[in-house]
């Protein structure tokens, strides 16, 4: 994780959506200006909590929502900006896998068309049979068997379904992984398997990845870096080990001390009171979190904090710390 | 106070027929909490159902075992009747707050309604009392949100007010489904916090299901670990988790994500959990387990006792056998 | 709530308009002409030609066209051919009957249909639910003129009961006794639509049951029947009474062959023949008054639906 | 193929009655194809003499006013039958699939397209058919375009609705993230998920439109009558209803059990696709 | 006391002068009178005239009118009314042309006299003053005078008969009430001619489309008289106590029109004998009728008894002989190539005989293709020559046959061959009755060499009414008509 070459680059990004309540337009900040860089081989981790707009930073890379604002580009190539051809190569490049693994396949195709359906969309297969094991050998570079090619998704479990769909970001093999919640529809045991296999495959193919997830823990271990996400705002940015051992924005702090862990000594007590994440109708001026901050002061409430790198050399967006 | 005695639900009729929960035993002390863990499909709902007896019919039925409240026989007897009969009240939170309440009656009239039906109350006392209920459950403003429709508040606050109408059925035992899996960890907190207390201000013993071995380590009192519709270990919350004897519990705790722990990888269970008839003999872990044996296959493994509450079904507990 | 139906009435009234262009369009294309109909066998063609200058016929489509929405924004559907009457006039009493003929049926619809759904999903998958399920397709299934000939035959003719056909108003003389007239025909017309709404009913209730919400309901303690009602019927209804609105704006032009068989003096019968006729005036007319029905009822039905599900915001 | 017709199997094997009807379908569909060789006397033969006579060993059903024999005419009555459910269901589908994913895709188009259907859903159906018929003349064909196009908007609002919901799925999302054109997606996607809330539609319309054939024949606007339909058979013999009431009898029977067997296993088939319903039969989807 | 009456369907307009339509008479004849009215032999009797005097020549007819005639607006009848009627009939009027092409002039000669001249004589004159379908009913001047061409509005149907008009509800009913007021003639009821005292208070004319219900409907007591009822109940009806039948005396009868301007038909004679050769119209009587009582296969115009009866031509009706109608149709020159036959479903027994036809023409290798449309579009196909071959249509009882569609150059089939107009010429030129009755044996028996239309055969319509209903006529004449009557 040394310096490396950037790979995806986001600048200023901005989002927002309308929605109607009781009469009432509402703007919801989806993505509110949010920088980013993403260097070739590291796995970075977005986590927040519940419509902070994580699906919607990853949304925006490829383009199946739209950006307000901002810039973002791949490999030095302008995302926003590209045309219809420019943007179907593109897309051979990042591909994403979804949060739910069974709703992303198509319950009428088999396996082996979901995870060749890229490679039959773009071409890039020479002959049947060079599709044929191609597929084969994606299938069990995520450790399926190359017969599970001919199956239907209702014939697969949980896990299996989602390393299909991971097989199908692999083939052919792309720039960047966009992994929105890729387990937080499974159990742990089964998550454990596929989280070792995304790492696996890092290790292995170089692979570069952005990772979303609700999930601290998860985030935790498979992050090399990470970006934590509030309202919209990206609230923190650091190392993964490093977030964890020292979290330093006010937010992050209280998202580590909710995580339940396997800690008998650690008892549920009365202290977290703080209330949940306003809605997001409301329309929050200065920083987004407030109003459930500890330390919030004035300039809290009236002044947006820049992301910027504190006193230890972390990017954090706030005024304390 | 709530006693589980060999528990047996069966799915389908005849030849076709499955247990997707069998034998489980289990009891609950009032201001106690009992945690429920397992993975998906392992009969933890399906149990929670037969305990308040809202199994749905006639796909499912109890075919065995029994269902006790301080003394009286609940088994297969719906709310209704625990109410008309005055046996002691089970009251349950689901798991999903977004659409375990009526999206078209307001919140208050879904408390006044269980309010009624349990204090015999009406009008005026009635609302007062689901006033109260939101208060108790740490709702602002609870006597504008008594108008509220469910579709107007966050998950966390219809999780509470899910908790509110539970409280309402005073019930002795509460039953909470994976109550916080569809809400975010900072709310979770608030939640588990509020059942904690809760428990012991209403004098009542709680069964909480929970896939999340993190939420029952930090909440119960004691632990039962289920897995493929049997209870394959269960004792005090330090204990379990200090010593486990099953391997199924040890390898769960060795899966779960700790954001302390930095990179590292993961032990996992290879395998997937068997579907409910799939495994009939022997030990339903066997084909995931490492130390799996011939025997394991065959035979039910008996119960392994460490100290008088802990105790776990397998042939080679692991505080013994190997590691 | 006001903006609402403001806006929907500003999309029912593009409707319209869009309508009447496709109603006017349409109706010129229909072959055969008004005149040979009015002047019977032995007109010359100086009589032909004369009659149809004096009918506007000889204009432009466009322009006849204008001039029937120039007459109908100020309220005048215009004279009928055949009859030389205000189409309004023929119109509003034909409307009586059908619109009463309708809502009639509806009432048996809702009667019938409502109760007996709930029944079949509450005893569901036993026989009686089998047996009611059955029937109700089958009376889906029977051509509405057979029911309606056999009603006529068993009742009005051999028992004598009811009266066989025709309907006068309740304005004149037997007041609302009249209604009698209207039972067998809106039986007959109910009977395929009853079905539906109680299959409709069944289908929504069973849907609903198994909604956690109904679980919750249970786990309170409350009874059964009281769960049905206020928990599991009440959002059912919510499918079915959308199913009502349409179904209301069906029966009317349903009630063509219903109207036929027991001579009823409704606007459905009227619009068969004034299109065999080819009195353009009042085929336009009627079928306008249809389509402003239609989107009333459906306006009707989109308002109240926001009113008995909070859920749906008056956008 | 048994991978597709399996659960059909299953499906029916639970439904006695739904497998009745069926069958009573199939036993329709070779008496259609086969009537030239089930029947002994040609449908339109005219016999005056024998005009009206009740059933008999001669005249299994009957026979009519003009003499002629009532069964040969049920049962090639059964060809124009499958003709027109098949002739509105193509119709129907053939236009109103189209129109419906069109909209759903191109939301644009949609409000156009979608609008105009409105405005034909709110003209009366039968007397938009009647309208039809009047105006293209009487013909079994025009018979068929006329109902066709009263069901073309139900069908194009239902594959709107079924579309919109498909555009939404996490799959379509997922091949549009590949780069896949929209002609992809509606090849390989929206139309084969599309197939059972069509194949319910298709049934219901097939037995509809027995019943609107039969409503134009009473009117004196279905099919010229001297095609042997179920429903001019109908019409044209109601006023024996009296006199010869096994003219009314025969084809009534026959239109009342088509149009029950084909609500029947379209029922069964709604039933079906419901995943509930699915689960209860055990492959359980998710 | 009301009497219901179920009618068939809508009346056009109910001024009388200006259609033809069978219910609009049936209706109207009540309410408006004429000059003259048939008795039962069909011979027309001075009704609201007293009698006539005729010059020599025959061109002068001078007609006196009964005084204190009073419309129903309380003005009385004199001869301007009755000028101003004749002379917009004339005009305008459905059948008036075939009268005025030959008067020179209509005028009041006195206060209750009008005279008429004419260029040549005019044998069929009285018929025509008495026949009230499409005839001259006498309407005020004033009422007249304001309609000319157009149909009399529904509140200015005023007449001199012993019902008024009280009001139309379209699909309801047409409601007629006894007029108090009303001038009626002394001498018995005879025919339509004599005393017309009206019994009854009121009389509604239902429309009841379905015979199904209209048969129900008298069963059930809602209706006290319905007409039109298909011939195939005739069996089980005549036998129901709970109604009775009533027959109409004056049989309708099918036509079948063939081109005579353009398409196969046009000029070739030959052909059209060959289709008349393989017609049995035994069969297609009894299948669009049924009850053999009520149709009989007589190739006449004319039902046997009536003045104008003859069997000329005769021999080639309803041969039904599809072996020689093969040889004619080939030695006519006939291919093969079909023959459109327009037809409307609307009336169940044109189509009825149509399908007959097309069989029994199929047998005899013509080949005839159905066109089936609805009536209006029939009206207005046939209409225009290129559009059909043949088509099928039916006539009502005539009382003179200068009122036969087929004798009138503007019908649609449009015969006017030199034959026939120079026949016509000697028919109405004149009003010798045995000439004209020698001429019309001509007519017909040309009619069935060059076969302009085919006469289908009679078919006697029947009613029911309800037993309650005294003092009933047996047979109608043509129209059936309820002054006298008792409920
Ligand atoms: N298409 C849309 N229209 C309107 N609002 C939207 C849309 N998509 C997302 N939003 C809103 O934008 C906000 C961010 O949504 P987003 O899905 O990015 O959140 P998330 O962090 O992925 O949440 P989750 O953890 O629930 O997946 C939410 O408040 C959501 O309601
Ligand atoms: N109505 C039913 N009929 C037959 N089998 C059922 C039915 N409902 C549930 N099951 C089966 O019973 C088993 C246990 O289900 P249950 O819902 O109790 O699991 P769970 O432990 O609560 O899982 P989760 O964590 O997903 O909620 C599952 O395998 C399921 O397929
Ligand atoms: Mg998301
Ligand atoms: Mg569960
Ligand atoms: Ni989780």
């Amino acid at each position: 994780m040394s310096r490396m070459e950037t790979i995806l680059s986001l600048k200023n990004l901005q989002k927002t959506f309308t929605a109607r309540r009781k009469g009432k337009t509402y703007k919801i900040h989806a993505v509110n200006d949010i920088s980013l860089d993403v260097r070739r081989g590291e796995t970075l981790g977005i986590v927040g909590e519940t419509g902070c707009g994580k699906t919607t930073v990853g949304r925006t890379i490829i383009r199946l929502t739209t950006a307000d604002s901002g810039v973002a580009e791949l490999n030095g190539n302008d995302i926003f900006t590209s045309d219809r051809q420019q943007m179907r190569k593109l897309r051979l490049k990042v591909r994403m896998v979804f949060q739910d693994p069974y709703a992303s396949l198509n319950p009428r195709r088999t396996i082996g068309d979901s995870v060749g359906e890229t490679g039959d969309i773009h071409g890039v297969f020479d002959s049947r049979r060079d599709r044929e094991e191609r597929i084969a050998r994606t299938l069990e570079q995520v450790g399926l068997d190359a017969s599970f090619a001919n199956r239907f998704p209702h014939q697969l479990s949980g896990g299996q379904r989602q390393r299909v769909g991971i097989a199908r970001a692999l083939l052919p093999t792309p720039d960047l992984i966009i992994a929105d919640e890729p387990v937080s529809a499974l159990d742990v045991s089964i998550q454990a398997q596929v989280l070792n296999l995304l790492a696996d495959l890092k290790d292995e193919m170089g692979l570069t990845m952005v990772f979303i997830s609700h999930d601290l823990g998860v985030v935790a271990q498979i992050s090399d870096r990470v970006a934590v996400m509030y309202m919209g705002n990206m609230v923190e940015l650091a190392d993964g080990p490093g977030l964890f051992a020292n979290p330093q924005h006010p937010y992050t702090q209280l998202l580590i001390a909710s995580v339940p862990l396997i800690n008998p000594n650690k008892r549920v007590s009365g202290g977290i009171e703080k209330g949940e994440p306003p809605s997001r109708f409301a329309d929050v001026s200065g920083c987004a979190f407030h109003d459930r901050c500890p330390l919030a002061t004035d300039l809290c409430r009236t002044t947006r904090p820049e992301l910027r790198k504190n006193g230890i050399g972390r990017k954090v967006a706030c005024h304390h710390a | 106070m709530l006693t589980v005695r060999n528990l047996v639900v069966s799915g389908g009729k005849g030849a076709s027929r499955v247990d997707i929960v069998s034998d489980v035993s289990f009891e609950i002390e009032r201001r106690k909490v009992l945690g429920l863990v397992g993975e998906s499909g392992s009969g933890k709902s399906i149990t929670s159902l037969a305990v308040m007896g809202l199994l749905p019919h006639p796909q499912l039925w109890v075919r065995g075992g029994s269902i006790e409240l301080d003394g009286a026989d609940i088994t297969e007897e719906p709310p209704y009747l625990r109410v008309e009969r005055g046996h002691g009240g089970v009251s349950m939170i689901f798991q999903e707050p977004m659409t375990s309440l009526n999206p078209v009656v307001p919140i208050g009239d879904q408390i006044v309604e269980a309010v009624r039906v349990h204090d015999g109350s009406t009008g005026i006392t009635a609302r007062n009392r689901a006033q109260e209920l939101l208060e108790m459950v740490r709702i602002p403003d609870a006597r504008l949100q008594l108008t509220a429709y469910p579709h107007e508040l966050s998950g966390g606050m219809r999780q509470r007010v899910m908790i509110a109408i539970a409280l309402a059925c005073r019930p002795q035992v509460l039953i909470a489904d994976e109550p916080t899996t569809a809400l975010d960890v900072t709310v979770q907190m608030q939640v588990l916090s509020l059942i904690r207390e809760l428990c012991d201000t209403f004098d009542m013993g709680v069964l909480f299901i929970t896939h999340d071995l993190g939420v029952v380590s930090e909440l119960a009192d004691s632990v039962s670990v289920m897995y493929g519709g049997k209870i394959v270990e269960n004792g005090p919350v330090e204990r379990l988790f200090n010593v486990p004897l099953h391997p199924y519990t040890s390898g769960l705790m060795n899966c779960v994500p700790d954001p302390s722990a930095g990179h590292r990888r993961f032990q996992t269970i290879p395998g997937q959990a068997p579907k409910p008839g799939e495994i009939t003999k022997g030990c339903r872990f066997a084909p995931r387990c490492r130390h799996a044996q011939a025997v394991c296959t065959t035979d039910t493994p008996a119960k392994v006792v460490d100290g008088p509450l802990h105790s776990a079904q397998c042939h080679f507990p692991i505080a013994r056998g190997a590691s | 709530m006001l903006f609402y139906v403001l806006r929907r009435t500003g999309a029912a009234l593009a409707t319209l308009a869009a309508a009447s262009v496709v109603i006017f369009v349409f109706i010129h294309l229909i072959p055969g002409d008004p005149i040979y109909v009015l002047l019977g066998d032995e007109a010359t063609p100086e009589q032909v030609e004369a009659l149809r200058t004096r009918l506007g016929l000889d204009r432009s489509i466009v322009t006849q066209y204008f001039y029937w929405v120039g007459n109908v924004l100020q309220g005048d559907l215009g004279t009928s051919i055949f009859f030389q009457d205000p189409v309004t006039l023929i119109i509003r009493d034909g409307a009586e009957t059908s619109i009463l003929l309708a809502c009639v049926t509806m009432v048996w619809i809702v009667l019938l249909g409502v109760p007996v759904g709930v029944l079949a999903a509450t005893r569901h998958g036993t026989w009686i639910d089998q047996g009611l399920s059955g029937i109700a397709m089958l009376l889906a299934s029977i051509p509405t003129f057979w029911v309606g000939l056999y009603l006529i035959l068993i009742f009005a003719a051999n028992l004598g009961w009811l009266p066989s056909s025709g309907y006068p108003s309740i304005f004149e003389e037997g007041g609302l006794s009249n209604l009698r007239y209207l039972l067998l025909p809106s039986l007959t017309l109910a009977a395929p639509n009853a079905a539906l709404i109680l299959r409709l009913t069944r289908a929504s209730m069973l849907d609903v049951a198994k909604e956690d919400y109904v679980r919750t309901a249970r786990s309170k303690g409350i009874r059964p029947q009281r769960v049905v009602i206020r928990h599991i019927l009440r959002n059912a209804l919510l499918a079915v009474v959308s199913a009502f609105g349409f179904t209301f704006a069906a029966l009317i032009s349903e009630a063509v062959v219903t109207e036929t068989v027991f001579a009823l003096p409704g606007i459905g019968r009227l619009v068969v023949q004034s299109i065999l006729r080819r009195d353009y005036p009042v085929i336009q007319g009627v079928i306008l008054v249809i389509v402003c029905l239609y989107l009333i009822i459906n306006l009707l039905v989109d308002i109240s639906y926001r009113y008995l599900d909070p859920r749906v915001e008056l956008e | 193929m048994t991978r597709s017709l399996r659960p059909f199997f299953d499906l029916f094997a639970t439904r006695p009655l739904a497998m009745l009807g069926l069958v009573y379908l199939v036993v329709i569909i070779v008496a259609a194809l086969g009537a030239n060789v089930l029947v002994h006397y040609p449908p339109e033969q005219i016999e005056p003499i024998n005009r009206l006579s009740p059933p008999s060993w001669e005249h299994w059903f009957g026979t009519d006013h003009f003499g002629r024999d009532t069964f040969s005419r049920v049962i090639y009555g059964s060809r124009l039958a499958l003709l027109i459910g098949v002739g509105v269901v193509s119709f129907a589908l053939a236009t109103g699939v189209p129109i419906g994913i069109l909209s759903a895709l191109y939301p644009r188009l949609g409000r156009v397209l979608m609008r105009m259907v409105d405005v034909m859903m709110a003209f009366p159906s039968l007397l938009m058919a009647l309208g039809l018929i009047v105006i293209l003349g009487q013909s079994v064909a025009n018979a068929i375009l006329a109902i066709g196009i009263v069901y073309l908007t139900t069908t194009a609002r239902i594959t709107y609705g079924v579309s919109l919901r498909l555009r939404e799925e996490t799959y379509v999302e997922a091949a549009n993230s590949m780069g896949a054109s929209t002609f992809w997606i509606i090849r390989k996607h929206v139309l084969p998920n599309m197939i059972s809330p069509l194949l319910v539609q298709a049934s219901f319309v097939f037995a509809f439109a027995q019943l609107g054939a039969a409503s134009l024949d009473f009117l004196g606007l279905g099919a010229p009558p001297e095609v042997p339909s179920w429903g001019n058979m109908l019409a044209e013999s109601r006023i024996y209803i009296t006199r010869a009431p096994w003219l009314l009898f025969y084809p009534g029977l026959m239109i009342v059990l088509t149009a029950f067997s084909l609500n029947l296993v379209g029922d069964a088939l709604r039933d079906r696709m419901d995943p509930r319903f699915r689960e209860m039969l055990g492959n359980r989807g998710r | 006391e009301t009497l219901r009456y179920a009618t068939i369907g809508e009346p056009p307009s109910l001024d009388l002068q200006m259609g033809t339509a069978t219910l609009a008479t049936t209706i109207g004849q009540h309410m408006f009178e004429m000059l003259y009215a048939f008795d039962s032999t069909f011979e027309p009797q001075p009704f609201l005239a007293t009698g006539e005097t005729i010059s020599d020549d025959g061109l002068t007819i001078t007609i006196g009118l009964r005084e204190g005639v009073k419309f129903h607006n309380g003005d009385v009848m004199d001869a301007d009314d009755v000028v101003a009627s004749l002379q917009r009939w004339g005009e305008f009027g459905a059948r008036g042309k075939l009268l005025m092409k030959d008067v020179t002039g209509i005028g009041a000669t006195g206060p209750l006299e009008v005279t008429i001249t004419l260029a040549q004589p005019n044998g069929a004159w009285k018929s025509m003053l008495a026949f009230p379908n499409g005839g001259p009913v006498i309407y005020p001047a004033e009422i007249v005078s304001a309609a000319a061409g157009e149909p009399i509005a529904a509140e200015n149907y005023v007449g001199t008969g012993p019902y008024k008009f009280s009001e139309w509800r379209n699909n309801r009913h047409v409601e007629l009430v006894k007029f108090d007021d009303y001038s009626g003639l002394a001498t018995p009821t005879d025919g339509y001619a004599g005393a017309r005292p009206a019994e009854i208070d009121t009389i509604r004319f239902i429309p009841v489309p379905d015979v199904g219900t209209r048969v129900s409907g008298i069963q059930a007591g809602d209706y006290d008289y319905a007409e039109f009822i298909s011939g195939d109940l005739y069996g089980i009806l005549k036998d129901d106590p709970a109604l009775k039948i009533h027959l109409s005396g004056a049989p309708i009868f099918g036509l079948v029109f063939m081109n005579s301007k353009i398409g196969p038909l046009a000029e070739n004679y030959p052909l059209r004998r060959a289709i008349l050769t393989a017609l049995d119209m035994e069969e297609a009587l009894r299948v669009s009728v049924g009850e053999e009582a009520l149709w009989s296969a007589n190739g006449s115009f004319f039902p046997e008894g009536n003045i104008w009866y003859t069997d000329a031509g005769t021999e080639s009706y309803s041969v039904g002989d599809p072996e020689k109608a093969k040889e004619m149709a080939a030695a006519a020159g006939y291919d093969g190539s079909p023959i459109k036959l327009l037809v409307s479903t609307n009336y169940k027994t044109h189509f009825d005989q149509a399908t007959v036809f097309t069989r029994q023409l199929a047998d005899a290798g013509i080949n005839i293709e159905m066109v089936v449309v609805d009536w209006a579009t029939l009206l207005k196909k046939r209409a225009q020559p290129d559009q059909w071959d043949m088509f099928v249509t039916h006539h009502g009882n005539i009382p003179d046959p200068v009122l036969l569609t087929a004798l009138n150059t503007n019908y649609p089939g449009w015969w006017a061959t030199e034959e026939k107009l120079a026949l016509d010429q000697k028919f109405t030129g004149t009003s010798d009755l045995d000439v004209r009755r020698e001429a019309w044996a001509g007519l017909q028996s040309l009619i069935y060499e060059q076969v302009p239309t085919i006469k289908v055969g009679d078919v006697f319509s029947y009613d029911i009414a309800s037993p309650k209903l005294g003092n009933m006529w047996d047979t109608s004449l043509i129209w059936p008509h309820f002054w006298g009557v008792t409920k």
